[in-house]
């Protein structure tokens, strides 16, 4: 192993460290504020050795992995959101009782996964990193003790992952098998377009990730798991977690073929029309707003697969710049709601919000502005991202999809809007003393979501700079 | 040694993943369906190990060794939660927890 | 002088501003003065210019033009106004007339609240009409038509407490308006396809463009008939007048003498060149016209409201204008327009004085006997009905009606039949303006009743007779040409009916017409001083009694309407006002409903559920995956 | 100062104004007016330092451009552009925004900090799209002025104020985004053909399409021009919508958000796809027609004030439509002024019913009745403004209705008639409106005071601009006329058959003689 490679792997070695360094720091003592330190700590010198690794970007260390522009891009996204998400916990593990150490251990190894698998290109680095990613979300999930939701959740998270896992791992056999190479750049020279082994094996393979994406029809776990898991696991899961398996998709599109093996296109478009229909017909009328989210974030990566099959460096910016703008709004989302858990429950039915605007403007315009970005409105990230997805779209003359994420969209704005009307309909006279209980959110929380919601009006008034970021990581793509 | 028949071996991986995920659906009870993902699993390192004989690369053991070690760590975290569950629910029937749903 | 052309329309209407921001303020005096010497000034100003046309009146015009209305590509009217001879005619009829109204209408008024609303409604009346006739090109003319039809809705309404009032009101804008709309249509053929809308310049190029009897023309003159069919109340859109009676009478005096109902008569004058190259168009003016004049003076007959009586007389007096349109008598519809308007101002404001002094009764058969009560009014009453009878010779009526008479017969266009419906017309107007007086004024007292009204109302009274018989004068033979005078005035503007056979039995006909309307004198004497039981034991008969009825309700007219378009067209409102389309709409989210719901079902919670959901979807994509 | 500034002083005036509603409740006011009336005065400065019509050719007639990059990636610009259309259109929305705030007065409490930020952001949209020559621009405040007029309708709306306000971003999205794909797919079409991906409309017209690709494309700006004026069928929103929100979002709802609407058809739809406009020209005058009809009828049948109005609206712009399908310099001008007085006329009557609301609390009709004895200057308001909604001529209303008319009678005669017949039909409900609520028998127990000096102040003012648009609409022709003759260019000269008459053969001639063949 040279120096360079050495400093193409940096960040992943230091998030790996900084999870060693957390293990080795609870056996010594255990201290809340020490281990978050530490795993803030290790997450922002992984973000510092970016720079380093980009500036001998791309490299190719070991068959297993590829550091270039477009890993390091996607590998700065999974620490920024990791991050967040390690900022959301502080407050809401605090509330929680005893332990709350090893969740940070089980934080940033997920991180390490979600690192390897953007940055694999050999199947055995890809299984790896999704294995590591999964495994830790079960202990996430269920992290938090004594509460029913979480280890019901953490039940079908733990079993259904295993049954995809097992999915993807059976295709991966079937595509070795069919082309002799667990390689993807060997796979795609290998692959005849009509072998049936490698189709089944591809399809399989596409199980497996339609699992982790919760695409329709793999996405039966989404709100379970969503509602049960504690709020800032689930914007883990909702953002780094798919993002991860989502660039992984897209690195895969290349080598594969997807989109020049019809079959797989119809695969494809299937699932992102029946994605976009279902999550958005499943959120209409729904009470509980994780789900809400949950159902939106199966229609949202319906959008996204729009984005993929454009294909070609335009869908893939488009799809990239889609991914960062949700993984914004998504942890903005969330964040709102896990600032706000109170510490018998989580606020997360939409009755928890009545009135909230004139309560707490503040927390309500950053909520407002989170679910607009979602619906894809003017002055947010999601408007620019949806935007750039439908023009992927209409690049490549998808127009069923195209027009299915119209509809789509339209049908989305109900349970957005109904979120919103709540939260700026009358409180209600009578239950002052029970709303009196939220806590006020500290000065962190606040830092975050307001860092977040600038950074929402940002990507969604001055959008150039991160396009031309994207632009160029996605061009040097392997 | 005569060459093992790939589709041959194939088909019994095949059958044998089938046969693990019927067992997930059929089974009530935690244990056994983990029980059955760990065949499902068994039957895709299975895959792996003829292909990589087809092959004539080490690769496919490789990844079978992979699959077992991330089995391993599965059934682990796995049996951690079982405990939680049937703590909780005094039960270790799947259908349990299944509180949410709608 | 001519430079103070402008000031003819602009008193009414500047009078009309300042009592609508400040009349509630000024007291009723000043609201008086101001409403009606703005119209007084108006007639002033419009004598003096009448002094320039002198005697012979051919072919002298005054043009003034005020500004750009607007200019869009090569549509560019202008807010000019255009007098001759015609509009000099109409000018001088309406200012006149109107001011005798208007003073009529401060005695006649001062009891009731909205005095100044009253006042200014009647200046812009007013001043809409001379827009009406001043208007030197069919865009401004149907700014004055559409003032008009506005201010007949108001005042009709004027009494807004009653909501019968509000629904007659309502009646005749919109029916007004379909007539409006037609004129509208017609207005965009003609520029269309002439390219303008000046009037003097759109007749020119007319007749120089359009064949006679071409299609365009025919279709075009027929959509500006539609529109003066409606503002006259022609057959068939005449059902607004006889409801329009609601407004105070003042303003019905202002509706059929002066204003609003000979709209359409001048419509036709002014645009004569179209009708004589429509032919069909020009023989249904007549035929509207002759049908017209027997139906309502047959209504007229049956009436028992007073005003009612004299609103059919209305209908059936323009039924004679249009018959002279018709047959291209068209200085003689004019004549008649002149004479109708002194006539019929009269009758309406003495109508009122009847009114006033029976505590607002309407019913002709609840009074009686007024003679000697209200000698004045009885009086100039008289002359009024007389000449709406025509009785020979004194009356100027007589002269008007015979001259259409005549021309009706001998006219290029006309014919028997059209000069017999005006001969039995005549007789049916005697009879039942006869019985009006009779009726009202003599037999036995009824009821009590006050006597006269004061001098404000008395006076424009004596006026209008005055007038009514003077008016006769114009039918003075012209020593020059020989013609009546008022067929040499105009005929600069108006050119005279084409004589179909030259050896008229004048004298013949002079002598039938004033036995039809001698006879109808006599025939309501008999009837209803002599033997009044008779007359009550015909209606009483099963025919009578039908016939009445028939006769009674306008023919019917109201209630093929209601059946035929109002009655749907409520219907189809009614069922349609939450909007059908609206339908789909919310089945669409009806459906998305069901599909959440359908879709919530596969949400069961339960992990082998779930875990078959990733088979069967696993199934689903190798399946698409490998076979399609 | 340039034309920017029209979009940046709404929006800094609503931000203040936001900041202002915590200190007290009557800053927001003050700023806002304050804001919009500087807004009013710069663009009537412009309007009086543009220069003279003859200088400016015919299509490059912008009074004042801004112009500078935003997503170069993409080919997207910040351009915007003045043109006497767009005056016209941004000096009503100053003007009804104006209204807007003084008619929400006393009418609005609570968080009067928030409604105006709200209601400053809706005329920044609106002002926006007005103004936008970027179709990404376009559409990104054409989607932007859904939001805040979403809050106007949904916070401070009446009883079905969350169903109304729903549908309304509902049908508006929806629409939005199919023109989007439409932008998007002109967006494509033009930068393979050229190279050039550029979103600018001045280099986007006259893109060679096929007529397929035409008529698609056409087809996607078409729905959301057509769901925003509205055209019958996809009108439903509007009557929830208009008689759910407060008063001055009525206001602006009837006199400017459907105007956007129209403005995307002069502006947008028909220069860029003249050849597919002209193969459906037909259809989109027998929709107009139906409209008007359709509108009236159901205008005529409700029983609540606002929803009647709301209805008038339909019918209104309908005619707006039926001079853009047109498509000659007549019918497009009766179209501009229509939408003009329009916005004055039916925004008046949403200000009258705000009044009658505010004081009776209710907007059934059967709960009123007889107000003039009651209430004599609103009534005669009332009538002012019913009698502008009926078309009366001498009010600003006719020109328009007059001049749509005129000119689309030389495409369709039939049509032309069946549309006018719309003239009855605004008879009937102007004057039914008239008679249910002020006429007819007062009830005893009705008493409420007359409109205020300020009321009667703005009402005045709107009767005043619609009176001088009736009588002398010059002003308001000549500022639209170098505007609506370079976009008559743009379209497909199929579309405008020549005029008979001289104004074809020598315009600006008049008369005469040798006309005559």
């Amino acid at each position: 192993m040279t120096t360079n490679d050495f400093y193409a792997l940096s960040p992943l070695l230091a998030v790996g460290a900084a999870a060693l360094a957390v293990m080795i720091g609870i056996s010594v003592k255990r201290s809340m504020t020490a281990t978050a330190g530490l795993t803030v700590a290790g997450l922002f010198v992984s973000f510092a050795m970016l720079f380093p690794a980009a500036s001998i970007a791309p490299r190719i260390v070991t068959p297993l992995l590829v550091i270039d522009g477009y890993a390091l891009f996607y590998m700065g996204l999974v620490l920024a959101g990791t991050l967040t998400v390690v900022l959301l916990s502080l407050e809401y593990l605090r509330d929680r009782g005893a332990h709350p150490e090893e969740y940070y251990i089980l934080l940033l190894l997920a991180a390490f996964g979600s690192m390897t698998l953007v940055a694999s290109r050999h199947f055995g680095s890809l299984f790896l990193g999704l294995e590591i990613l999964s495994v830790s979300l079960y202990g996430l999930i269920a992290y938090v003790r004594g509460n029913e939701k979480g280890i019901e959740a953490g039940i079908k998270y733990l079993v259904l992952a295993a049954v995809s896992a097992a999915f993807l791992v059976f295709g991966m056999a079937l595509v070795y098998t069919a082309t002799g190479s667990l390689e993807f750049s060997r796979i795609g020279a290998g692959a005849t377009p009509t072998d049936p082994l490698f189709l089944a094996g591809a399809a399989m393979i596409i199980v497996g990730m339609g699992f982790k994406l919760a695409v329709v029809p793999f996405h039966l776990w989404t709100p379970d798991v969503y509602e049960g898991a504690p709020a800032p696991v689930t914007a883990f899961i909702a953002t780094v977690s798919k993002g991860a398996v989502f660039a992984l998709l897209l690195r895969l599109a290349g080598p594969f073929h997807i989109l020049d093996h019809p079959t797989l296109f119809t695969v494809f478009s299937v699932i992102a029309v029946g994605s976009i229909f279902a999550g958005n017909l499943l959120a209409l009328s729904q009470g509980n707003i994780k789900r809400i989210l949950a159902y939106s974030s199966i229609a949202h990566l319906g959008y996204l697969l729009v984005a993929f099959l454009a294909g070609g460096v335009k869908g893939a910016t488009a799809a990239t710049y889609y991914l960062s703008a949700y993984f914004v709004t998504t942890l903005g989302a969330f964040g709102v709601i896990s600032l706000r858990s109170g510490r018998d429950r989580e606020r997360e039915y939409i009755h928890d919000y009545r009135g909230l605007a004139w309560r707490r403007p503040w927390l309500a315009g950053v909520f407002t502005a989170m679910l607009l970005s979602l619906a894809g409105i003017p002055l947010t990230a999601g408007f620019i991202g949806k935007f750039y997805a439908i023009s992927a779209g209409v690049g490549s003359s998808l127009w069923f999809q195209v027009v299915s994420v119209a509809i789509g969209s339209a049908i989305g704005l109900f349970y957005y809007l109904r979120v919103i009307s709540v939260m700026y309909a009358q409180p209600e006279r009578h239950s002052g003393g029970r709303q009196a209980v939220a806590r006020a959110i500290s000065f962190g929380g606040g830092m975050i979501l307001a860092l977040l919601t600038l950074g929402l009006i940002l990507l969604g008034v001055w959008p150039s700079p991160l396009i031309g970021l994207i632009t160029r990581a996605v061009s040097g793509m392997n | 040694m005569a060459p093992v028949p790939i589709e041959g071996v194939l088909v019994l991986a095949a059958v044998l993943f089938t046969l693990g995920f019927a067992g997930v659906l059929m089974r009530r009870n935690i244990i056994f369906i983990l029980m059955s993902i760990e065949i499902m699993l068994n039957a895709a390192g299975l895959a792996f190990v003829v292909a990589g004989s087809k092959w004539g690369q080490p690769d496919g053991q490789v990844m079978f060794i992979f699959i077992l070690v991330m089995a391993g760590a599965e059934v682990s975290v796995g049996l951690a939660l079982v405990l939680r569950l049937f703590h909780r629910f005094r039960s270790l029937d799947a259908d349990a927890a299944g509180r949410m749903k709608g | 002088m001519t430079d103070l052309l402008w000031l003819i329309p602009f008193m009414p209407i500047a009078g009309f501003t300042v009592l609508v921001l400040a009349g509630s303020r000024l007291p009723r005096s000043v609201t008086g003065t101001i409403g009606t010497g703005t119209v007084g000034l108006s007639a002033v100003v419009s004598m003096l210019l009448a002094a320039g046309f002198g005697v012979k009146g051919d072919g002298y015009v005054v043009t003034q033009t005020l500004w750009q209305w607007l200019s869009v590509g090569d549509f560019s009217p202008r807010f000019s106004l255009y007098l001759d001879a015609l509009s000099l005619v109409m000018v001088l009829v309406i200012t006149c007339v109107g001011f005798l109204i208007h003073l009529y209408s401060i005695g006649f008024m001062k009891n009731e609240e909205g005095y100044s609303r009253f006042f200014a409604y009647m200046n812009l009346f007013v001043g809409s009409m001379l827009v009406l006739v001043l208007a030197d090109n069919l865009v401004s003319l149907y700014l004055g038509w559409e003032g008009v039809g506005l201010c007949s809705y108001l005042l009709i309404g004027f009494w807004y407490r009653d909501s019968a009032n509000g629904y007659a009101a309502r009646k005749a804008f919109v029916i007004t308006r379909v007539g409006d709309t037609a004129l509208a249509v017609g207005l965009f053929l003609l520029f269309t396809n002439l390219g303008t809308l000046q009037i003097q310049e759109l007749m020119q190029r007319a007749q120089a463009e359009w064949p006679a009897g071409s299609k365009i023309a025919v279709i075009a003159a027929a959509l500006l008939l539609a529109g003066a069919i409606g503002k006259s109340a022609q057959l068939p859109l005449q059902t607004w007048l006889p409801d329009a009676m609601a407004g105070p009478t003042p303003v019905s005096a202002l509706i059929h003498a002066a204003t609003m109902v000979t709209a359409g008569v001048y419509l036709i004058a002014r645009t004569h060149v179209l009708f004589t190259l429509a032919p069909p168009v020009q023989s249904a003016i007549a035929i509207i016209g002759a049908a017209t004049l027997l139906l309502a003076g047959l209504s007229a007959f049956v009436q028992r409201d007073i005003k009612r009586v004299l609103a059919y007389s209305t209908i059936s007096q323009i039924g004679y204008m249009f018959l002279a349109l018709g047959v291209g008598a068209w200085s003689a519809a004019l004549f008649h327009f002149m004479t109708h308007a002194f006539f019929k101002a009269l009758l309406f404001l003495g109508a009122g004085a009847v009114i006033l002094a029976m505590d607002h009764e309407h019913d002709i058969f609840k009074m009686g006997g007024l003679r000697s009560r209200m000698p004045v009014t009885f009086w100039t009453f008289l002359i009024g009905v007389a000449s709406l009878s025509a009785l020979p010779f004194v009356t100027s009526g007589f002269y008007s009606k015979d001259l259409i008479l005549k021309l009706a017969w001998s006219s290029e266009r006309g014919s028997v039949w059209l000069w017999a419906a005006g001969v039995a017309g005549a007789f049916i107007t005697s009879l039942y303006a006869f019985r009006l007086l009779f009726v009202v004024f003599f037999g036995d007292r009824l009821t009590r009743a006050k006597s006269d009204p004061g001098i404000s109302m008395t006076a424009p009274l004596v006026v209008l007779a005055a007038l009514s018989v003077a008016a006769g004068l114009a039918a003075l033979p012209e020593p020059a040409s020989g013609r009546q005078a008022i067929q040499q005035f105009l005929s600069g503007v108006l050119p005279a009916a084409h004589i179909r056979d030259e050896r008229t039995p004048e004298l013949f006909l002079l002598l039938i017409a004033s036995c039809a309307s001698i006879g109808g004198m006599l025939a309501a004497w008999l009837l209803y001083v002599l033997f009044p039981r008779y007359a009550e034991g015909l209606v009483q008969t099963r025919a009578g009694r039908s016939v009445h009825r028939l006769l009674f309700t306008g023919w019917g007219f109201d209630r093929i309407y209601d059946r035929l378009f109002a009655g749907p067209f409520l219907w189809l409102t009614r069922i349609n006002r939450d909007d059908f389309i609206d339908l789909v709409y919310e089945g669409a989210a009806w459906y998305s409903g069901v599909f959440h719901h359908l879709l919530g079902l596969t949400q069961t919670g339960k992990v082998r559920w779930y875990a078959f959901g990733i088979g069967l979807g696993a199934i689903i994509t190798i399946g698409i995956a490998v076979f399609l | 100062m340039t034309v920017e500034w029209l979009i940046l002083i709404p929006l800094i005036g609503g931000v203040l104004a936001w900041i202002g509603g915590r200190r007290s409740s009557l800053l927001p006011r003050l700023i806002s007016v304050a804001s919009l009336g500087a807004g009013l005065a710069m663009t009537a400065s412009l309007w009086n330092a543009s220069p003279p019509v003859a200088g400016r050719t015919a299509g490059q007639a912008w009074i004042a451009e801004f112009n500078t990059s935003w997503i170069p990636q993409l080919g997207i610009g910040f351009h915007l552009g003045l043109d006497g259309l767009s005056l016209l259109l941004v000096l009503l929305t100053f003007f009804l925004g104006i209204v807007g705030v003084l008619c929400s007065w006393n009418e609005i409490k609570e968080r009067t900090g928030f409604f105006h930020l709200n209601l400053m952001l809706v005329l920044t949209g609106i002002v926006g799209v007005f103004l936008s020559l970027d179709l990404f621009l376009f559409y990104f405040f054409w989607e932007l002025m859904l939001v805040p007029m979403y809050f106007l309708i949904s916070i401070w709306g009446h009883e079905k104020r969350a169903y109304a306000s729903v549908k309304f971003f509902i049908f508006t999205q929806l629409s939005g985004i199919l023109m989007l794909l439409g932008i998007l797919g002109l967006y494509f079409i033009h930068g393979r053909s050229t190279g050039i991906y550029t979103f600018d409309y001045t280099q986007l017209l006259g893109t060679r399409l096929t007529p397929g690709q035409s008529l698609w494309l056409m087809l996607g700006f078409a729905a959301a021009f057509a769901v925003k004026l509205p055209a019958v069928p996809f009108h439903s929103w509007l009557p929830d919508a208009h008689s759910e929100a407060p008063t001055a979002g009525s206001l602006i709802l009837a006199g400017l958000l459907l105007k956007t609407g129209a403005y995307g058809f002069i502006r947008f739809l028909v220069p860029l796809f003249p050849d597919a406009v002209e193969s459906v020209r037909l259809i989109g005058m027998v929709l107009s027609a139906a409209g008007i009809l359709y509108g009236a009828a159901l205008a005529f049948s409700q029983e609540d004030l606002k929803r009647l109005i709301a209805y008038t609206s339909i019918s209104h712009m309908g005619f707006v439509m039926l001079g853009i399908f047109a498509w000659n310099e007549l019918s497009l001008q009766g179209a501009v002024i229509q939408m003009v007085c329009h916005g004055f006329s039916t925004g008046a009557l949403f200000v009258l019913a705000g009044i009658l609301q505010a004081r009776l609390h209710t907007r059934e009709m059967s709960a009123m009745g007889g107000l003039w004895a009651v209430t004599p200057r609103m009534a005669g308001m009332g009538l002012f403004f019913g009698l502008a909604s009926l078309g009366l001529p001498g009010l600003g209303n006719f020109i328009g209705e007059f001049l749509v008319l005129l000119g689309s009678y030389r495409v369709s005669g039939l049509v032309t008639a069946a549309a006018a017949t719309g003239l009855i039909a605004s008879a009937l409900y102007s004057l039914r409106l008239m008679q249910r609520v002020f006429h007819g028998p007062k009830r005893d127990d009705l008493t409420m005071a007359d409109i205020a000096v300020r009321e009667t102040t703005i009402l005045a003012v709107m009767a005043a601009v619609i009176v001088v648009i009736g009588l002398y609409p010059g002003p308001v022709l000549e500022t639209s006329k170098p505007a609506v003759e370079g976009l008559i260019q743009k379209g497909n000269p199929s579309l405008t058959p020549p005029g008979r008459g001289p104004g074809a053969v020598k315009p600006g001639g008049e008369s005469s003689g040798e006309m005559l063949r």
